[in-house]
């Protein structure tokens, strides 16, 4: 990703409106964008998402092969996730190998979904020692308006809970639906004018400082967290969000649950 | 080219697997602006294939070393997104998508008036969400749809469709049993306006009669496709179609 | 390859010329340059030739590796074609990772050569399902003065035509000519001036149009076709030029044929 | 987080394996200045793990496409020797590396005074030669020990340390064994003075409440690690510790 | 690496001092730095060690891998050298892909060993076709002063002295010491302000011209050379510093043998 | 070095099994201008070696951050071509051309007159096309007369050959299968003027007998060299040889 120059005039006014408790698009501090899910619109994948939030689109696909399983782990099969950020996705992405910007989308994403567990990797056996599933799940950005981690980590899992593994085509049984023990959700929380806020868009992204990514699992357990960017904060600052994060991961859920197809 | 296998692609009363008569081409839908932060941008619902394509600029071209004195540059990238295929693709380097990226440029290039913007760049992104068969001319339609979408100043619009032959029939616009059975495939760029062509290529084996026909179906189903594409920017500008 | 600046005086010299139906170097509008072709001259390659054309100069090399066939299609070997243009070849060719004209070059031959059928990938196979050949054409330019997708193929096929499946040397045989079912020849044509002209050289190419690429088989079948460059032409000039394609294959069969070695 | 098996890593005095209390650090040694081209350096041994750590600059910023205008760029690269660990690591591109130098670097220039020095980069160079568990702190604690033996202005010290949960319960500063078979690890990256935070990730499965005492043990701890770090810099200058 | 400009300032005053016999920092023509070697500080590796040479400070060490013999050489394991000069060892190093140097000094290190013989790649094999060691040794330098050559050269060949063959983690029997023949040393010289000097630092490498590493056995045998750098020499010049390394080998063994550890 | 194995390759009246003296050079030819497009360049046969050298030049040094103010840049490459060996080599990145192509460099600026052209490059490229045994000897030849053919000005020429020792005996210039069965290769590049050497290498065993032997046949030989090298400019240029 390109630098792009930051207007001091753009965190000048980003304050301002902060201190009048306002955004910049008219939103509550803890108010998300519009947001539009669309499930398996594509064929080809074996379960697939697209998240409209704002003016950022993603999409998410999920592939499965086959792998033989590690020597350690003979019972189970695998997973990955891997974030690309190709230059369709606004003027400053660039082209070539992938930025620390998309290993860092790529990283925290499956992180969240690895440790919350959703995914038994010991289903994903097949045959111990010699055959086990293993599951890809790909991010595409199409549109960056900001916050891709959330717009990616929602396109995830709803893509996970709509996938079916593809038994037939590689001989090894009958398809089934893929099955998931929870699901985590993640909130992302942005520094903006001196205060975080939810679901910040491209220009707050820009005149911002450091932001925050919470993974909640069902049960209010935390699996993963983490700090990007320039700039430090506070206990008091983190308990906030926390909360807030708490209270969005349920609404999150109900919308995902909304969706199931069958 | 598949190309081998005696598997049976045509009925008998003529018609193709899908139903299609020959020199029918599949459902195509195109809806423009699907990109919000791109300056153009378009998606190609044909058939299965999902192509969405973006333009950025014109803007500065850098580094200095590709900009050019006296015309703008056309910076094309095709792509195929890794869950578009039944056996994933991993991303990177793909001596293919690179390929299809310099022909596609080629023949945007073709139309484009470059000598508008000297020392500029324009960047035209082609993402293959989902694919079926002809994903290069999906993707130069949709590239050209976008470049019309911002307002890039162009001679004409290219016009992208395939045919080729199956079971010894030539055929217009090949799904993906058809071609992975089939004996050849000659996707063409046409300007509607003028008949000329700014992409061509074919592989595998056509007689001189056949390749004639086949060029005929594309020639015939250009008309047809680009007041597909003149709708749908109508649709968005409000002009009349 | 770095992109050289094109005075518009080549631009206007090249039309001046073509309005009076001549060339830069004298040659009629369909004339090829004098050409020499030399088979077998790398001892270590189970096949080459190098092909001259003006002052083009190229290699070609065959190599035969040992593979396993796909599961998908066990009783079939493999082809790979692949163009190294290495900066020894002229002033803009750069080192680095492959460039995109170097990719449209290898790609474009090894289409001509595959989609002809003239190597039976069924006739590749030594035991099915476990070995069989791969042959390599390795394409390697000396020097570049316009055209060398022609002089590429023509270097291939002969190359192809003189090889020795090394079946000795890998134990699996005795030592046998590699068959060919045809010849498929590449005839390309450049927009010069505002028409087309049969094997452009390199200030042709720099002051030129789009060109085309034709790949003809022994029965005037067509088997490969690919327009290159800026640049739009009528279904007319196509006509003109697939026309003197046809003529301009079969004098070059008969060179070819004469070349054989036993 | 490995996470699976039900090795027990607790002895039954509520010790672990090797003797520790739940919330004692392993033994921490740093020295400054063993990088004896470097404009400053630190080297941390802290259990068997190795960092060395060195910063160059500031210094011209090129290529001027990464300068700033209105302030320094940090420059930081976190590697692990092929060495370092039980199985051998390949040279070359790593994601784990590639992100844990950019967090690194973000915590960094949360300190840093970049404003002071712009056009100008400085490069931090964090060097893993053991690695037991914890290496992301450790390295940035020797980083942060190499910016100011570089006296390079920061308007506090980053101190990093982790915690986790092994067998139910909760631990400071994991080792190799505990974080195999433990179930999360929270490290934070604290500043000393203000008890704000710079550097923070979390993987694995931690109730509210066990959350809650990982980050108090981190809180406690960053005192001890602060003063260790204080004397390491007394030692070569002199200052009072 | 990248290029500092030399001043002439630098060349001139190193001429003057070799004019009168006298180095930059006050040492004789043939006189090594202050030199202190450290055995296995690296606990994870199966052998190592650190070398300073004056400001110079490097790590060796050594991994060992199971790896399956090359069908031609069924019963022999392998060797592998590595150099990673990163960014730490010094200002002009760069991150990236590795340099001309890295490559070089790489190379020229493990040509001292693998030619001298030291390592017996036939007692290296486990189970003949199937399993043999593979022995990696990674060069690593934290400070570059000036010729890490000989430093990497010096904490290869210790690394190697003090290694263990970890054949209870691999379960292949018992743990046994890495068995040497004979003790390759390298001893290298540069030529600054027009006569070479051993063991140069970093400023008469700046400043000087080419320079000659001399690897030499137990016996007085030689076992690898190479010219580096810009420069010619005469074959009395060559014959002078051959003397000089023969008698400083002899030193270094010594040095090397007093490390042993049991 | 293979150095195993008791293969004989000598003869019993102490000739080698091609018939040579153990002092004997294989076949050499040279000639001048063989890559028309370029500014320079040779083609050596050297028994089935063949090597081609091409030389571009002096030209503005970019990107600027290689430029020297003070003198001409050497950019040095030396490729092996895929076919030119019983395995084929897959093009790309590689570790031991690279190395050669640093040590040719190393000994070709040495005797060009850098500091003529400040600010600018001179590219020399070298392809093997065909290997035996001793390819960079032959290719730094090639590269030497390619550069006198491009008129760029040399304190002297450099000639390159080696000996080895196969069987206890030492020997000049070894073809392949001496070269796999020897016990040692001493490369070097000499300036037949002065008797000065620009490059050197050595891998295997060498007595310090058998390295003064060794040393002083490829002295000898490399007038030998020098004179092919002559007249084969000589036989482009009509100097008299």
């Amino acid at each position: 990703m390109s630098i792009p120059l930051v207007p001091g005039l753009l965190r000048d006014h980003l304050r301002e409106l902060s201190e009048r408790d306002e955004r910049v698009d008219g939103r509550g501090r803890l108010e998300g964008r519009p947001l539009e899910v669309e499930v398996n619109p594509i064929e080809r994948a074996e379960g697939s998402a697209r998240v409209r939030m704002g003016d950022t689109i993603v999409y998410a696909g999920v592939k499965f092969q086959i792998m033989t399983p590690y020597s350690d782990r003979p019972d189970q099969g695998g997973l990955m996730t891997s974030a690309e950020i190709r230059p369709i996705a606004g003027r400053n992405w660039e082209p070539g190998p992938p930025s620390e910007e998309s290993i860092e989308l790529g990283r925290v994403v499956d992180r969240g979904i690895r440790e919350s567990g959703c995914i038994d990797v010991n289903k994903l056996c097949i045959l111990p020692g010699e055959k086990a599933w293993q599951v890809i799940i790909d991010l595409h950005a199409i549109s960056d308006d900001g916050n891709l981690f959330d717009a990616f980590a929602l396109a995830a899992i709803v893509a996970l809970r709509n996938a079916t593994l593809p038994a037939e085509r590689f001989d090894v049984g009958e398809d089934e639906r893929l099955e998931l023990s929870c699901t985590p959700i993640m909130c992302s929380y942005h520094k903006v004018g001196g205060r975080f806020v939810y679901d910040a868009n491209g220009e707050e992204e820009l005149g911002g400082d450091e932001r925050i990514h919470i993974t909640l699992g069902d049960d209010g357990h935390v699996h993963s967290l983490q700090k990007g960017l320039r700039g430090a904060f506070t206990s008091e600052e983190f308990n906030d969000i926390m909360g807030a994060a708490r209270a969005r991961r349920e609404e999150l859920m109900q919308l995902v649950e909304s969706l199931e197809q069958d | 080219m598949g190309g081998y296998g005696d598997v049976q692609m045509l009925n008998e009363d003529g018609t193709r697997m899908d139903g299609r008569r020959p020199d029918e081409l599949r459902k195509i839908e195109i809806e423009v602006g699907v990109v919000p932060v791109a300056d153009g941008s378009a998606r190609v619902q044909w058939g299965t294939n999902l192509a969405i394509a973006a333009v950025y600029g014109p803007m500065e071209a850098h580094p200095r070393k590709i900009s050019r004195q006296d015309r703008c540059v056309l910076d094309v990238r095709y792509n195929m997104a890794p869950f578009s295929v039944t056996d994933r693709i991993r991303p990177g380097f793909n001596r293919r998508s690179r390929e299809i990226g310099k022909v596609t440029a080629n023949a945007l290039e073709s139309v484009v008036q470059l000598e508008l913007y000297p020392r500029s760049k324009i960047r035209v992104e082609i993402e293959i969400m989902c694919a079926e068969a002809g994903t290069r001319c999906v993707g130069l339609t949709a590239a050209s749809v976008a470049l019309a979408d911002a307002g890039i100043p162009m001679t004409d619009m290219v016009v992208s469709v395939a045919s080729g032959k199956v079971n010894g029939v030539v055929i217009l616009d090949l799904n993906k049993e058809e071609d992975n059975y089939g004996d050849a495939d000659l996707p063409m760029g046409i300007l509607p306006n003028s008949g000329e062509l700014v992409f061509l290529q074919m592989d595998g084996d056509l007689s001189p009669e056949d390749f004639q026909e086949a060029w005929d179906y594309n020639m015939g189903a250009a008309k047809e496709i680009h007041e597909i594409m003149v709708a749908a920017l109508a649709a968005r500008y409000g002009g009349d179609d």
